[in-house]
């Protein structure tokens, strides 16, 4: 987490800045199939979070020492565009984009049927086009969409979300400035049904009740992103939607 | 059109484009001169200083720019500075690999940075801040997603539309100021297929073609930048009915930008 | 577990090792929360600011702090700056290789270094010796000299002694002051094999297992960090598990550090 | 281009700084089979321009995804040595020797009968030693009589000049201060008899008669230039050509 | 060698400012087989030098290129630790640390009977915990040391250490303030017990006799430091040993 | 040598050569401490600050000489720094590789580099503008362009000459004044074939020989550097009597190089 400051997260009618209540989540909206080359994709917006995910495969895994001759290997790419943050990011993997990629890569693992395809891979292009706090749970949870869009068999789709700790108070979704000025950031992700936690990295300070309650709220979230994810994979993508999300952005 | 994604079409299917085209016909209907439908969105991207999606027929780029104080170059102490990267994304084409820029997208970035550059179309002394010490760097980023040809007009396109609509501050505390433009460039690509040159190839025609063309005209019709790519080569009749189909089809280019911006 | 460490494992090891793990048993007749011995030497490096020398089981690690002054971040003008990198040298496994951090360094630098950042460990606002202009940067080098499991518990423990036994001079001329640390730190680290977890796994128990999960907590009970890693998953009530056991298992490995320093 | 600037770059006399007249271009010398090693060898000084090309090949493509089964890869490398311009450059590619490696190698791919060597590649290094601008014409004319000198089938010679506007007039063979302080460049190159462009670029501002002027005027220049490349192929190298090229020059 | 400065290198009583006599060398102790998972591993302190030194191999050389059909290719790597040096030192290998790999890999080449494993590579991974004057030598020295616990058959040990010129007097085994503002500096390394020279390096000033002088010095000093290295191998590895080193150092 | 040089030679060619050598006869009638043909062109790249272009035999090699102002190393504030780099060009031999320097190159640019600074040829101090702030850098960049054998003495010999000829400004508008220089190194390079050393020698003798020897002299008779190279060995014997044939050789080397600059 952030510096220590003084920054007020909670407004005097003991309210969240943006103005959201304690468990409310920021607007989600999922599009699938919205490139021509790939796969599968999807493109996803959350609170000001704009992520384009695709997906390539199930193809033969290169180099060849990669291959697993009993799965697919899941390869996941996150990788933030120069102008997606406030300071101009130089292109290229950082040490943050390779954990991320990481962490994404092995909890999607855990969903796709990955031992139906052995010796392949499957690449999942993760690029963040604007960044808004949470970007790693929402780019696993268009990644799952992206994956299924692309017809890739899954055990049970991954579904994210984060609570925090933001003057003393447990909150889900952080906005940026509750990320960088607030006391804990617990991102979670779960198989959709199962609720088996397949993504979980924490940092700030949390008692253990406060983690059992910050837990709990995230796994209710994910009913709520799961249906949301279950909309867009149902939807026809016609290129309307894209422009329409993109014009009523911001 | 980037190396390997040469050789993926049929024998069979060249061949029925070939035939097509003396006919005067391309495959999905146009005209030589004509470009696939072009679709701009300005401002995608809120939070950087400008920005444009741009759809050109399937090809999908996206243009961010930052705009940054910093140091000029010691050559030009009263200047700001332009800079342009291009990102061939592995999204955007099964070939594609993660890394930095190739020779292909270093070609690319670099005939749209010389498009943008030599029409002067930003007044660069206007970003000097404090001569030889202080200017305004411009940071053009451009995210290829998703690749069916013509990346050299499509990002061109978005670049003019970005840096048209952007806006800086020289610090936090700074007011608001639009970015110094003064012309509007439009670069036109075309590919030699047999002896013909048609415009805006997709990824089907760039494949038939060992030849590329491109010129970036300003609206006062002249010449700014031009490239030759690819290891076949042209006539120089060739070279000179490219430009005037480029000026033609570039014109219409700049209408449609002026529109979206 | 690095992955080219992976399948090294008999399949009938895995099995024997499975059965022991049913009966509550492990390979070293370890209980499940049992860490491995520990031995840690401060000080190994007289000539860096701190360091320590881990021992933990067969896995050794060595620490090595150096103290130098430099540039504050942009956005915290008042802080020095913590940096944590580890080397999984060539030396300590067939297969590591020389060159830069990978994957699997990275991802332990980080979550060491993440345990230590988020227990506010280290005072860094008196570490701002001119704010905006120079600061201490406390660099964390760790050194894997030999690989037999539980890289991360290994890494922490030695930044943790190493810390508390780190002075520096802001110049040359400057007294000798003690580093500003101010908690303990101490991070466990677990795998799933079967529906159990284990604290402390060697490399076989990696080897069977692909889900693990670290917990660092502070002296105050509260956890400061965690991290699930590998393709396989939990169940939430495991993951509260994890965290009993890893306040339990920390609890004394911090007892250990506070007899070293 | 360059800058906009006060600098005059024609006298009072109407004539351009260097004394050239307007179509007038700077000496040529090229001097061929200068290594030992090379297959094939050009050493080209043209003004200030000090110029290296080695020949390798054909030889077997290397590494193996990059063969061609239908023909030969011709892989220019142009390098500017450290000590080649006014300040010290750092070893190595960058994106403008990329650009320029690619342009050339292209423009000699459609003058060699690659076709004849299929799975091979035929290696063009360029140095330049000594930069004094049009480097990349001057590479590109010299590296095609390296190949030349090494035997290697060829369907035409390349030779290449370029063009530029000066204070308004259109004028051949940039010099330093031209390019720097111009208005426009246009290097192109061409197959030596049957004038087909294998390379042009341009940057700067010309109308499209001004374009036409220049292109006539490079098409002329390009016949004198290939008589010197015939004449370098025509005469043995003896050590002392290189020799007295060198106290000569400057 | 380093400077030229007026720091006093000699005591007022004409002695080296620790102490030592011209031909005495500082301390050394070896340990060996103190790694678990390298195939011959040895410790070594000279002095205030750390260096820990694993051996991996025969084993297939990789890549296959790199593979010599007549013999097995020793590959040594000196790494130097970033806490190592007095000012933090960025990981990854330099030029001086590259040129000390290449004259250890040379040097050990000359002992170890790599007849007897074509095909195959030896690594030696030394690194350098902690650096206080003679490294090169020291890791040499350790290396042979960590060869022959490897099993690995030698026809000879390798042995070395440096003399140097410290204000007109040839002095063995310099310190670091010897070695910074010395003279010369003449690391020498031989084989046990031909006493063959495998490695020598100088930098300085030395007239002809001075090296004369230096060189037997050299020589006297590998008897006693190959006493020391039979003897780290006849004892077998305690883990107190280590232990004890470590807390008995500075 | 260069590694991968070797073993081109065929087995009858390497019997010969040796049958030779015992007679004190060498491929092409050379004694054995006796230098190729040498001729330096000092000059060649007018535009450096000063330059070389060395024939040894057939081996080609270019110095080119920049001197820049910058910062000097913290420990060395009243001192300017010298650098030297040898790009080993693919032009110069069919198996040499684009890209950065390897292990060859490096150690050719360090025995060259040291046998230069340890003859405390260049004054640094005089090199020093603002003590702490501002000095000279002089760059010494050399380029291989054609390989046959002895690469060291080619570039050393090379290096000398362009310093010597070498003149810079502080900046624009300061007068020329000449690289303070007040030695003349030579260095010397022998390989061992059988149990003889031979100086200078060419790619089939470096091929034949598994020791080489470099020896670096000051005209009062001081050795300022020396490298042994190769996996073989030497006895004390050959190294000293290697001392004194480069002793011989080096002198007539420095009277070559006196009479062209």
């Amino acid at each position: 987490m952030g510096t220590p400051s003084d920054k007020k997260l909670i407004n005097e009618n003991g309210v969240r800045l943006d103005g959201r209540g304690d468990e409310e989540i920021r607007p989600i909206r999922i599009t699938t199939n919205v490139l021509e080359r790939a796969d599968g994709s999807a493109f996803m917006e959350w609170g000001g979070n704009k992520i384009m995910v695709a997906v390539y495969g199930p193809r033969e895994a290169y180099p060849k020492h990669t291959q697993d001759i009993e799965k697919s290997v899941i390869k996941a790419r996150y990788n933030m565009a120069a102008f997606s943050v406030d300071e101009r990011k130089r292109p290229g993997p950082d040490r943050r984009s390779t954990e991320i990629s990481k962490v994404i890569s092995e909890a999607l693992s855990a969903a796709v049927l990955v031992e139906q395809f052995p010796r392949t891979q499957i690449d999942v292009f993760i690029e963040v086009i604007q960044a808004d706090a949470g970007t790693r749970i929402a780019s696993l949870t268009a990644a799952s969409v992206a994956l299924a869009s692309a017809g890739i068999p899954m055990r049970d789709m991954v579904v994210g979300c984060s609570a925090g700790k933001v003057e003393d108070r447990i909150v889900l979704d952080l906005s940026k400035d509750e990320d960088n000025f607030g006391q804990a950031d617990l991102p979670m992700a779960v198989l959709s049904k199962s609720k088996k936690v397949v993504l979980v990295q924490m940092d700030g300070d949390l008692s253990k009740e406060e983690f059992g309650k910050a837990t709990g709220m995230v796994l209710q979230a994910t009913d709520r992103i799961a249906e949301i994810q279950r909309k867009a994979l149902s939807e026809k993508y016609n290129i309307e939607n894209l422009s329409e999300s993109n014009t009523g952005g911001e | 059109m980037p190396k390997d994604a040469r050789g993926v079409l049929s024998e069979i299917k060249k061949g029925y484009i070939s035939k097509r085209l003396k006919e005067g016909l391309r495959g999905d209907q146009r005209k030589l001169s004509e470009f696939r439908t072009i679709r701009i969105e300005p401002n995608f991207i809120p939070r950087a200083q400008g920005s444009a999606f741009v759809h050109l027929g399937k090809t999908k780029v996206l243009v961010g720019i930052k705009v940054e104080s910093g140091e000029p170059f010691p050559d030009t102490p009263n200047q700001g500075v332009l800079t342009t990267n291009v990102e061939m994304l592995p999204m955007a084409f099964p070939t594609f690999e993660p890394g930095p820029p190739n020779e292909d997208s270093i070609e690319i970035a670099r005939v749209v940075d010389r498009g943008i550059r030599e029409s002067k179309m930003i007044d660069l002394e206007k970003l000097c801040i404090e001569p030889g010490k202080k200017v305004m760097i411009v940071f053009v980023d451009i995210d290829v997603l998703d690749y069916d040809g013509n990346l050299i007009d499509a990002c061109t396109m978005g670049v003019v539309t970005a840096l048209h609509t952007a806006s800086y501050k020289v610090d936090e505390s700074s007011p608001e100021t639009k970015l110094p433009v003064r012309s509007m460039p439009v670069s036109v690509t075309m590919v030699k297929i047999g002896d013909e040159l048609v415009c805006d190839p997709d990824l089907e025609e760039e494949q038939m073609s060992d030849t590329r063309l491109t010129v970036t005209f300003t609206e006062d019709g002249h010449v700014r930048a031009m490239q030759k790519g690819g290891v076949g080569y042209l006539s120089m009749d060739q070279v000179k009915k490219g430009i005037d189909m480029s000026e033609e089809a570039g014109n219409k280019i700049r209408e449609y930008i002026k529109q979206v911006i």
